[in-house]
């Protein structure tokens, strides 16, 4: 099964070769590396930039403009916010210019905690990458959606925002993408750049087939009644064995991975809220103007009358930055036993 | 200097029907911009920013740009300066009354957006942004496009001399002299000497802007922004070194700002600062092109055709609130 | 009465004669302008930079760092968006030393609609600001208040974001800043730069005292038991002039001026809510991911069982920016009627 | 090339106890940079990222700040790769041990930061950031207070070839030269041709980065970053000239990158990079003042040195989980 970037990289060839995507860029994106994480290795439209982040948001939004269709990469999130106001301009140059430009552009970038990324390399992007209009924001949580999503990102004419979670970046699939060999170790051998000198390799590519997550469709991947869990990349797996545990002891839920955070699938959302009445919201990101406030707000401007029990949010501690020691990071991002922990309180709540 | 030998070989022949194109052109743009202000200063429009003072360089560019849509052509990256440049390409006059009037018929930003704000998908214009600079780290873009297509094809990014004090400014220079990718990039500064109310010389150490290209291995010049025959040389050397060599070229022209920043400092005529149209009106004249009357009657033809657009402006719709949800996002495409 | 503008200016001078200012300065702000609105006309340390915000944030870091107490200015919030990095860098500074550094800055930024400011010129910056740890963020919307805040700003050794409401700028007071002349015209015959040549000029400042108005209260401006409206800048005033327009139908309402936006002063906003149960939020940030969510989910946090009705936030349109139009912009922000008919819906909800 | 006089006048006059001194203080780095290596590997740390093949610059640089808190002072706004200097001026090995593994005794982030990310305020050390280049963007504000203040206090800015990518690096040249307010800030690049995996010659149309300071008027040069000799008397030349003169310059070196990126590139030995340290040892003993056995004792002190301070670290406690809370704000002072 192929990892998280493996997909990631499987769908930007998938792109190359049949979406129309002309270049795939960013710091150490192109060869030798192929990217911090490997996402990029191989693929034939990839280039790398001058180590400027304002560069690379600009460039991609100019190659939009020309017809291309420009995959940008920020090598971590915590390097892009010197280009808020790029950003910015491309979610507005639709608007702004009433219908005369549109701009299919691509930014991924990863995510999140969870490698021992330190005060840097552990930032969340959602909340203010959301409060930029113009952009859709998509975040995996699997190999599977991880490709699915991608490949939507590439058929949409607007900017699409894909975030990747660092920590899930090296986790296997369960599910098979289409055209991939079912063999791990032969996929490896075909798409994984070799170690050491690299000059003479060329991938193999499986062909890897049309698969589409559509954007704005939110997935259920535990049911129960008794509360809704909304979540998304590092943490939804998290959720997912919580509720598995949970069950053990007759605790059921209804486990969302919203895949897109723009726009928000409110149907399932409320759906599930209306059966359960109670609602626990995790992410990672720091809590202040965070994320999952929104989801939490809109959920209350339509299902305010129905909730049995004070809806929850779980984020990131109110802190300047992730620790690099264990114990730092451990209290400063929802982990295992938190989760487990709000799920347990929210489902005994008295209502 | 670092211009491109062509720049003087054609010194000084320019054809008199040119001449007098480039003056029509000079006269539309500045009375365009005449009536915007008193449009402003009138009540009639929130919010003016513009040119005057800078159509010596602004038309032959406007000239000088190969028009149209896609990479075979050239891209616009312009500034808010930019309206004898985009007049002279062809635009209406009209189009700009509307946008200063917010109109839901202005076509630039359907009454979004401030004035000289333009954005026209098929001469290849790409919205201008209110945001300084931040044009620099697009045209690259918009560049490295057209190198890989092939062809004849530039970017042109305008801007002013307080605004290269922002990275992005650095940024083009990087991104457009990469070893081996060159990119086809016009980088346009019109230094006028101010931002806003700050003089160039309390910021920046040198005026000559330009030069900083040259570390970057990017040739570079300078040129008298008053002067449209220059203008027009420079830009004409400068813009055939581009489309043939496919590699960029930084050059400044020195300009006046007539009527101060905007309307926020009151868009008063600036009395010492150097009047581009007077000097080339006087220029031709002298040259036996332009008798005193010939070309008041220039000034005549674009006032009366002002007044007709002013007039037919006034009669149209603004915007409604609704209109706030539209274009938000394109719609998906087929595939 | 001194209006907003001339209330930070004069802040700005007492800061300069009594709490160590050393550095106000940013485009345009020292002579011969003193800033587009005004706010650093005559000041005596003012100072004008490089177009470059970017260069203004780091150098006031810097200035923090040697000692100096540094007041910076973005001409308009809708620029500080390519500086989010740095400012993320000033909230850190003291907390990734370990206490090592502290940095004593102020940044000050007008911001929101309500001039005809267009796409640009209209942004709202409390949501991202207030999305950056480390921080404390102030909105002053009246005179007597920004004086207050300003001076509390200047004495804390943490950095202060002091937004302020472009649409109050020009706004006077209803109370006098101690040590403000009570005559309208001396005050500005003291301290407004004359039109035309300035070269000349000093302004003749009034002895204004000390007044501060403690970081992290609230102000209540009016008392009532029907509901709670929480707002703060240049949607504050239309709230009360709202709740005084119901009170006549006989709906009253507490309204609530946050002033200090972080750290929130949860115990006003709480004891309010417990009194009446219902609570209505209005700024007009764009709404997705907005900093009003972030009050609201603090109070359901605690106060969820005390809640009447559902809580309701009021905010700016999901919309890539504020046309120039006026239709346009009425259209995108809160305006005093969607104001009134929000709380008179709100009073009138069903429980 | 645009240095000081002073750098010529001055060479190959180092007293022998310097060279000696040098000696010792690269061979402290280099070995503390290689046990923190070993550590990473062993799993000893999260992450690894420092200096080895920069101490023939950083050590010279270490030795000629004048060190202390406030603006009399220099200020240093430092990479990650700035070991060599901050030991050099005194910093004990224990406590980079102790930042690699994240201790709550690590002086500089209480585990919070990467290994050499250091924060000294005693020294005027500010915190490292591991955004790249910003610092560029913060240096010219101490250099104004220092300016202001009076004074031989100087700020030094240190960073890397690719890094001057970023827009940064040009504010910093713009804001140190203000006509009028030129800033006494010394513009230190390691030009180690890479940016992680990127070679600069793929990004970058020049080798000489320090010639983007001829254009805003700043005095610049380039050095042999591997030669300490060589640096100490090109940084002297600079210094003096800032000190003096309260204007700033830009100093290129041109240095090796022994081990790679960090620990994430693997950070194994590359063969093929000059060896400041080697070169030194051969030269000092060609000059009849270091013997091998001499250079190995140095050596063998040093890690001895490490040896004790390694053991004594793994003594020490870890953070708390409760410790993320302090120091979010700094207490109210008195005013
Ligand atoms: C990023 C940014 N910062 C500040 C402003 C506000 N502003 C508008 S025009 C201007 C001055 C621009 O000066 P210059 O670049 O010389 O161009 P000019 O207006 O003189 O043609 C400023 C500061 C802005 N629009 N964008
Ligand atoms: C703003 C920013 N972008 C990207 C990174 C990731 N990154 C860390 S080091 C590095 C390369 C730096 O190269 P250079 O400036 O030459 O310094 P060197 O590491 O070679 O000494 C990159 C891209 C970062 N830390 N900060
Ligand atoms: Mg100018
Ligand atoms: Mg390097």
């Amino acid at each position: 099964m192929a990892n998280l970037a493996q997909a990631i990289r499987l769908a930007l060839h998938y792109g190359e070769e049949n979406l129309g995507v002309t270049d795939i860029f960013g710091e150490d994106v192109g060869p030798p590396l192929g990217g911090v994480f490997t996402a990029t290795q191989g693929l034939k439209t990839t280039w790398n930039t001058p180590l400027d982040e304002r560069g690379i948001i600009g460039t991609a939004l100019g190659i939009a403009y020309a017809g291309g269709r420009p995959v940008a990469e920020i090598q971590f999130c915590d390097y892009v916010f010197n280009c808020i106001d790029l950003l910015k301009l491309c979610g507005n140059a639709h608007w702004s210019s009433a219908g005369e430009y549109n701009v299919p552009m691509v930014v991924m970038t990863p995510v999140g905690s969870g490698i021992h990324g330190s005060i840097y390399h552990s930032h969340s992007f959602e909340s203010i990458a959301s409060h930029i209009p113009g952009w859709k924001i998509v975040m995996p949580s699997n190999p599977l959606d991880a490709y699915g999503l991608m490949l939507a990102a590439l058929k949409e004419p607007n900017p699409v925002m894909y975030l990747a979670p660092k920590a899930l970046l090296r986790v296997k699939g369960e599910e098979l993408i289409p055209g991939e060999p079912a063999d791990e170790k032969t996929l490896n051998q075909m798409i994984n750049a070799p170690l050491g000198d690299r000059s003479g390799w060329a991938p193999n590519w499986p062909k890897v087939e049309d698969f589409t997550v559509p954007l704005g469709k939110a997935k259920v991947c535990r049911e129960g009644q008794r509360a809704t869990v909304i979540s998304y990349g590092r943490t939804l797996p998290l959720c997912v064995t919580a509720a598995d545990e949970l069950r053990k002891e007759g605790l059921d839920f209804d486990v969302i991975d919203l895949r897109t955070l723009y726009p928000l699938d409110m149907a399932t959302l409320q759906g599930s809220l209306r059966k359960t009445g109670r609602v626990l919201i995790v992410n990672e990101d720091t809590e202040v103007t965070n994320f999952g406030e929104h989801v939490l707000r809109r959920l209350i401007d339509t299902c305010f009358y129905d909730l049995e029990a004070a809806p929850v949010l779980l984020a990131g501690a109110d802190v300047p930055g992730v620790g690099l020691a264990w114990e730092l990071e451990r209290a400063s991002v929802p982990q295992q036993p938190d989760i487990l922990a709000a799920m347990r309180k929210l489902a005994s709540e008295k209502a | 200097m670092n211009m491109p030998r062509t720049a003087k070989d054609k010194a000084a022949k320019l054809a008199p029907e040119l001449k007098l194109r480039i003056h029509d052109h000079m006269v539309q743009a500045r009375l365009t911009e005449e009536l915007l202000i008193r449009l402003v200063r009138g009540g009639q429009g929130y919010f003016w920013i513009g040119a005057p003072g800078e159509e010596a360089l602004g038309v032959p560019l406007g000239l000088l740009i190969d028009k149209g849509e896609g990479p075979d052509h050239d891209y616009l990256h312009l500034h808010y300066r930019s309206s004898p440049t985009v007049l002279t390409m062809g635009a209406q006059p009209i189009d700009l009354l509307r946008q200063m009037r917010s109109t839901a018929t202005d076509p630039y930003s359907r009454g979004r957006n401030f004035v000289n704000h333009f954005a026209i998908k098929a001469w290849n214009i790409v919205p201008v942004t209110p945001t300084i600079e931040t044009q620099y780290t697009v045209g690259p873009g918009t560049a490295w496009v057209q190198k890989r297509h092939g062809g004849t094809g530039i970017s042109i990014i305008t801007g002013g001399d307080a605004g290269t004090a922002e990275g992005d400014f650095a940024t083009c220079l990087n991104w457009s002299t990469r070893p081996g990718h060159e990119l086809p990039v016009l980088i346009l500064i019109a230094h006028n000497g101010y931002g806003i109310s700050t003089r160039a010389a309390e910021t920046q150490a040198s005026p000559h802007l330009h030069e900083r290209a040259g570390p970057f291995g990017m040739r570079h010049g300078e040129v008298d922004g008053n002067d449209p025959e220059a203008c027009y040389f420079a830009l004409q050397a400068a813009i055939d070194y581009i489309r043939k060599e496919r590699k960029p070229f930084c050059l400044q022209a020195n300009v006046s700002r007539l009527y101060g920043h905007s309307s926020s400092s009151g868009a008063q005529l600036i009395k010492d600062e150097r009047d581009c149209l007077v000097e080339y009106e006087a220029r031709l004249e002298k040259e036996g092109l332009l008798s005193k009357d010939a070309a008041e009657a220039v000034h005549e033809r674009w006032r009366a055709h002002l007044k007709e657009a002013y007039q037919q402006v006034l009669q149209e719709p603004m915007p409604d609130s609704a209109d706030i949800w539209k274009h938000i996002f394109a719609p998906a495409q087929e595939v």
